[in-house]
């Protein structure tokens, strides 16, 4: 059990916070988190069934590029790594590794129930129960796959999640 | 005097020697390459101030577009195991003597003879450009044959490399 | 009023019955030349369902199936999958061929005890074969006497025991 | 005021480092560098009697017509001083011209 | 002679290049080390197992009738096909008979997802070899069938609908129409999709001649379904050893000549062609009917021991079922075509180029579901 | 050089890095517009009014980006290389005119200096690769210098013909040589060179094999994150500018318009609208053959550029210079060029690495099983050779 320590979603501490007043960087830190939700950038990483319907997803039927999420093949580009499939104990190491190789802040999303917790192949030896052994994960989307409507709802939950993230972040740094 | 021309020009100069100084002093081959390129642009700088705008764009053409390039190629491709750490010579101190007894002879000989430059009315000296127009005139007309000939050259090195980094059939 | 204790019904055992076999013409032609032509060797022929089946010795896998795949009236030049099954004494392995000429098939056994299961590869018959071994040797513990490169295939390096036996545990994992 | 010793200067202290360099490394290719320095040590020499000193006539463009002939040969004499280095180094998997001693006996 | 020998020792060293398990273009979790020797690849070295997930043993501990859910997952873009498979094995060890409405069904379904696994291939193929539309198009008919197979079976991928003895239920009663509409919609879009890459001249630059395989080694590894015919063998289970009703279909079996790249992907692209023609024709034969055998919930098969193989889009999908006659298989081998496919990229990628092994590797189209299994 | 001047040249500087930058961002939504339009999409949607804020979005998350520095990476050139691409890429805006003078210099020597310049923008592309310590970006490099070293000639011999009409370097008196027609109407075949030429400079579809995101993942750029990231990204998108720019100036007659004022304010507006309008019609071509075309191999463009575009950029100055030297009237340029153009497409048409002789695939029809054996055809000797 030995999750990724990193900061993770939050961002690096700018300059910005430690020039300007507080209450300066809370509305920039809220300006900075809207432009972060708009431009969500996917490592474009499949692991199994649910890769298909993460790329109907991004295809013109549904078109994640409506809300600015766009696929990138390298993780140093990347945003958000969607987890979509089985994550097996030999790929363990190289999914810590992608996560460690973006740069923060970053977000994960679990796509299907095998990322969350295992799914149909729960009893299997060779099969990690849900990638959140592994790294911290920020939105679970269930399902067997998830339809491509369940994914874009679990984007915009993320992007809801940026959001308020950076509104706590402003109240409690104005607050100490 | 100080003019803004003889601060460039020290800015120049001081690139070129920094360059050709990092060339020979610097123990990683690659950071030599970029060394050379930047001694490179002083000169190209240099040839500026000299108001030889022509020269300097082919100084950074033929330096910057070709030669280290092609010298960085060799050398990403070559991937020798002492990549980061060269030695040098073990005759290196004497090198050194011998260079510094070069430069003092270069020196000397340099501010021993008098050379008769153009001067104004005032007694300073003056920079003449060449035009670029006179500059192809003179060498289209008087030096066409000798043009041809460095063309010759360079078709003959273009084929003589090639011939001799061709490998016979494969991969031997 | 008091009635007589029922008594305790009769635990039957379960009647199990076996599939019928049903080769067709050329099965039962097939079965046939199969004896003529390994007539050297110890074979027993076979059938299940509507395929030939032929038991052999380990020992002689290897010499059997070149000659499967040469002799012209055989000419099993199609391997089309190699399994192992744990019978928890023995390991047998099944080599399923089939001809595309003649459209014919068959299926080669041989039984290996579990505790030193040595069979000769074939993967100088068949190309194809190389995989299936290792696979073998991964899930199995089979060891293929003669393959170039019996290196873990789906496992990840370090794994210990062979999941594919009966007598590995079913579902006793860590989650991770 | 840029004089023509300025220039005498430069090109002098180029053509020493480019000499340091041939003398004391062992790396081809870096002597193959150091040979560029030289030359262009020659270049600025050269643009500098072009500027400063009046030909008259029709020798006025002759400093730079020279500069140009001199960069066509290094260009030339650096493809094939490459070729040949890595014919070397895929013979001898090295480019220290100290190991390179076929010839010497 | 001396210097001779040095020379080839000391040749230039290789770079190595690790491609997976996380690259674009391998198709999901799959590495590849190659070596390379300027742009040439010298050697390449294939490793599987990324997703590899037990699935032939967590069926031992499944009841028949759980086992189809897995099988779902192991071609996870041709679903239907797989559970086809699993289920025609039963049924020949049961010595069932499927009424024929429900073949027809089958028939149907399989097909259907036969075309969208295709245009799958079709999308990331263009996407391999450096286009970015064709997927998109690829992925609009998909998202047509798709579409279709959720008024059918209810789910987008995961339908488990084909069971033993039969289908899940009958079709619904707008099927018919919404076929029509559909079958109009492929056509048009296969020949859309045809259009936009097979002709174009820098996708035949990059695809013909690329990675051949003749047929004797392509049958030597292994290699079957659209990538066999491409070499020239005219090898379809559907005609070689028919199962469930595909005798009864007119269709044609493309074949390729050369067996190289642009072969293997018009040999898929043509059948989709074939495909819609097996429907058309299903259609117009279906009749009304049951569409389930007669069955017990818990299956029991009879003790014995059965392979079946099936023509998946990727090849011969065969399954060997081992059963001892308790509701459980005793032992469930999933012959995986990918798999056998994948064995020859070894071969395929020698001498060529590092863009080509993309192409190589993408024209054999394997899906990792069912080479790790 | 005064103070004035040199504070005159510092705002110009920056108007035009703002003014490029702005362009930029434009670019990038104008493309993933097009390209959805292209692939039956929408493109950005939610970021303001049909996604126009989107690039601003992305230019604000990426600048907050953290930056990564991979331990093995060769810190100096790593960092040094995003600036080394990003400032030849600017700088060849020093002497391209917007409108009429409507420039930072206006240099004799203007296409000379831009051909010396953007040779410059190939350094950073290796600094990168080689700095990054990773292979794909190493290859990527590689391949990116070969590429561009290449293609320079064409490029170079292209704009030279261009030259010798005008019998100028000057880009301002090459557009006041458009008065009466556009070069296009004279070279078409020269446009065909330099914009193939120029695609390839960029390493744009179908060209774009040191990026090749199928094989190399993002070539040179791979490791690079952040505001680094987004400066080659800048870099990249300012050189297709330069290059749309490039072809308006030199082929499709600059800023001119049959219908326009001669001097005066209006004058200077419109030929700048004229100008962007024309520049954005190239750019829009650029990603038409993105949206549509697959890429080449390394060896594949290789072999189109010293094969087939070198030679013909030599014919090109041959036969403008003979057209010139006799005095023949321009349209017999427009005529042989057109031919040679023809007869290009003819020949990468009939090529036989590009074309298929006869159909491979063949359908065998079948009803039931098969009688006929398996292999259907022996693999012909004369396998396909390229």
């Amino acid at each position: 059990m030995d999750i990724t320590q990193g900061r993770g979603n939050t961002p690096a501490e700018s300059i910005f916070e430690r020039v300007l007043p507080n209450a300066v960087t809370a509305k920039s830190s809220e300006l900075f988190a809207h432009a972060r939700k708009s431009s969500l950038w996917t490592l474009s990483f499949g692991l199994a069934c649910c890769a298909i319907e993460m790329m109907s997803t991004h295809m013109s039927h549904h078109d994640l590029d409506r809300f600015g999420v766009v696929t990138w093949p390298s993780p140093r580009q990347a945003d958000v790594m969607i987890v979509a499939g089985t994550v097996v104990k030999k790929m363990a190491d190289p999914i810590k590794l992608l996560y460690e190789q973006m740069p923060d802040p970053k977000w994960v999303i679990a796509m299907g129930s095998c990322a969350t917790n295992g799914g149909p192949y729960y009893r299997s030896y060779s099969v990690v129960m849900g990638v959140d052994h592994l790294i911290p994960v920020d939105v679970y989307v269930p399902g067997c796959p998830p339809r491509p409507e369940a994914l874009m709802y679990g984007i915009m939950q993320l992007q809801e999640k940026i959001l308020k993230d950076a509104k706590e972040r402003g109240a409690t740094s104005q607050a100490s | 005097m100080v003019t803004p021309s003889l601060v460039l020009f020290y800015a120049a100069a001081a690139l070129t020697l920094g360059g050709g100084l990092g060339v020979v002093m610097t123990r990683n081959i690659v950071y030599a390459a970029f060394a050379l390129l930047v001694a490179m642009m002083g000169v190209a700088g240099v040839f500026l101030l000299m108001f030889a705008e022509f020269l300097a764009l082919v100084q950074v053409l033929i330096y910057g577009g070709a030669i280290v390039i092609v010298i960085l190629f060799a050398l990403m491709l070559t991937r020798v195991q002492d990549f980061e750490h060269l030695s040098d010579n073990r005759q290196w101190p004497i090198a050194a003597v011998v260079a510094a007894a070069i430069f003092g002879l270069l020196a000397a000989s340099t501010v021993g003879t008098s050379v008769r430059t153009t001067t104004d009315a005032a007694g300073a000296t003056v920079r003449t450009p060449v035009a670029f127009d006179a500059l192809g005139e003179s060498l289209f007309t008087q030096w066409a044959v000798p043009f041809e000939v460095a063309s010759l050259v360079l078709l003959v090195a273009l084929i003589g490399a090639v011939v001799l980094v061709r490998t016979s059939g494969g991969r031997d | 009023m008091e009635q007589p204790p029922r008594p305790p019904r009769q635990r039957r055992e379960p009647e199990v019955p076996e599939a019928p076999v049903a080769l067709d013409e050329r099965g039962t032609a097939l079965s046939a030349l199969i004896r003529d032509v390994l007539k050297e060797f110890e074979v027993e022929v076979g059938a299940a369902v509507d395929e030939v089946v032929v038991t052999v010795k380990p020992e002689d896998v290897s010499a059997i199936c070149r000659i499967a795949k040469d002799d012209p009236s055989l000419d099993f030049k199609y391997l089309r999958c190699l399994s192992v099954v744990d019978y928890i004494e023995t390991l047998e392995v099944n080599y399923h061929l089939f001809s595309l000429d003649k459209r014919h098939k068959a299926v080669l056994k041989a039984s290996v005890p579990t505790e030193e299961p040595h069979v000769p590869s074939v993967i100088s018959v068949w190309r194809g074969a190389d995989w299936f071994e290792r696979e073998g040797h991964d899930l199995f513990g089979v060891v293929f006497d003669g393959h170039p490169n019996l290196t873990p295939l789906l496992l990840y390096e370090g794994f210990e025991g062979f999941p594919g036996r009966k007598s590995f545990p079913f579902h006793e994992y860590d989650e991770w | 005021m840029i004089e023509l010793a300025h220039l005498q200067v430069v090109s002098a202290a180029l053509f020493t480092i480019g000499i340091y360099g041939v003398l004391a490394r062992r790396s081809a290719v870096l002597i193959l560098m150091s040979i560029e320095l030289m030359l262009n040590a020659v270049n600025i020499n050269l643009i500098g009697f072009a500027t400063f000193v009046d030909f008259g006539g029709a020798e006025r463009a002759l400093g730079q017509v020279l500069i140009i002939f001199v960069i066509t040969i290094a260009a030339a004499e650096l493809a094939l001083a490459i070729a040949i280095i890595l014919r070397l180094y895929r013979n001898r998997s090295s480019v220290n011209i100290d190991e390179i001693d076929l010839m010497k006996w | 002679m001396q210097v001779q020998q040095q020379a080839r020792t000391a040749d230039t060293i290789d770079l190595m290049i690790n491609m997976g398990p996380q690259h674009p273009s391998t198709h999901g979790v799959f590495r590849v080390v190659i070596w390379v020797d300027g742009e040439r690849i010298v050697k390449a070295e294939p490793h599987i197992g990324y997703l590899h997930r037990g699935s032939e043993k967590l069926c031992e501990g499944e009841l028949y009738s759980q086992v189809i859910t897995l099988f779902d997952r192991l071609d996870y873009v041709a679903n239907l096909n797989c559970e086809l498979a699993f289920c025609l094995a039963v049924e020949k060890l049961m010595a069932l008979e499927v009424p024929d409405r429900a073949s027809y069904i089958r028939v149907i379904l399989c097909e259907l997802n036969r075309i969208a696994s295709h245009m799958l291939f079709y999308g990331v193929y263009g996407l391999d070899v450096g286009a970015m539309t064709p997927i998109l198009y690829g992925f609009r008919e998909r998202e047509r069938i798709q579409g279709l197979f959720e008024s059918v079976t209810g789910a987008r991928m995961m339908h488990n609908f084909i069971r033993v003895g039969g289908v899940k239920e009958d079709l619904r009663d707008d099927f018919e129409p919404r076929m029509a509409v559909l079958l109009e919609e492929l056509k048009q879009g296969i020949e859309e999709c045809d259009d936009l890459l097979s002709q174009n001249e820098m996708f035949l630059a990059r695809t013909k001649g690329i990675g051949t395989i003749g047929p004797t080694e392509a049958i030597d590894f292994g290699v079957t379904g659209p990538s066999l015919r491409a070499s020239g063998v005219l090898e379809d289970v559907r005609i070689s050893e028919p199962y469930s009703i595909y005798e009864r279909f007119d269709f044609g079996v493309p074949v390729g000549t050369y067996g190289d790249c642009w072969d293997r992907y018009y040999v898929r692209v043509e059948e989709m062609r074939q495909s819609l023609k097996i429907i058309e024709q299903a259609m117009a034969q279906m009749e009304p009917g049951p569409v389930a055998a007669n069955v017990r919930r818990i299956a029991r098969p009879p003790k014995g021991e059965v392979y079946v193989r099936t023509e998946s889009p990727r090849g011969d999908f065969g399954v060997f079922l081992v059963s001892d006659g308790s509701d459980k298989p005793y032992r469930l081998k999933v012959r995986a075509p990918s798999f056998a496919n994948l064995q020859a990229l070894q071969y395929l990628l020698r001498d060529a180029y590092v863009a080509d092994a993309v192409v190589i590797l993408g024209s054999i189209d394997i899906i990792l579901g069912e080479v790790d299994r | 050089m005064t103070v004035v001047q040199g504070i005159y040249y510092a705002l110009g500087a920056l108007a035009l890095f703002v003014f490029l930058s702005f362009m930029v961002l434009v670019l990038t939504w104008v493309e993933r517009k097009a390209l959805a339009r292209i692939q039956m999409r929408m493109g950005p949607m939610r970021v303001g009014f049909h996604g126009t804020l989107q690039p601003l979005a992305d230019a604000m998350k990426l600048v907050l980006k953290e930056d990564i520095l991979p331990s093995w990476a060769d810190r100096r050139v790593y960092w040094l290389a995003p600036l080394a691409v990003f400032i030849p890429s600017l700088l060849l805006w020093a002497v391209i005119p917007v409108g009429r003078d409507l420039v930072l210099a206006n240099l004799e020597l203007g296409l000379f200096y831009i051909v010396a310049i953007s040779v410059l923008t190939v350094m950073g592309l290796l600094m990168a690769g080689w700095g990054s310590a990773n292979k794909y970006a190493m290859l990527g490099g590689l391949r990116a210098a070969g590429q561009l070293v290449s293609y320079e000639i064409p490029f170079i011999m292209a704009i030279l013909a261009v030259a010798m009409l005008v019998q100028s370097l000057n880009l301002e008196t090459i557009v006041d040589g458009q008065r009466n027609f556009a070069y296009i109407l004279v070279q078409p075949l020269g446009l065909f060179i330099f914009l193939t030429a120029g695609l390839a400079e960029l390493g744009r579809t179908p060209f774009d094999i040191h990026h090749a995101e199928s094989e190399l993942v993002g070539g040179p750029f791979i490791e690079y994150s952040g505001a680094h990231w987004a400066v080659f990204f800048l870099a990249e998108y300012i050189n297709t500018f330069t290059i749309g720019a490039l072809t308006v100036l030199l082929f499709l007659g600059g800023w001119r318009w049959p219908a326009m004022p001669f001097d005066g304010f209006a004058h200077s507006t419109l030929s700048v609208i004229w100008f962007l309008a024309k520049t954005y019609a190239v750019i829009l071509f650029i990603f038409w053959i993105r949206g549509t075309y697959p890429r080449l191999r390394i060896d594949q463009l290789m072999a189109f550029g010293w094969k087939l575009l070198v030679p013909l950029s030599f014919v090109n100055i041959v036969i403008t210079g003979i057209v010139l030297f006799y005095g023949w009237p321009l349209w017999t340029l427009t005529l042989i060029s057109l031919v040679l153009l023809g007869a290009t497409f003819y020949a990468i048409s009939r090529h036989q690495g590009t074309r298929l002789e006869r159909m491979t695939v063949t359908v065998h029809s079948f009803r039931g099983t098969r009688s006929e054996p398996p292999v259907v055809q022996p693999q012909p000797e004369a396998a396909l050779e390229d």
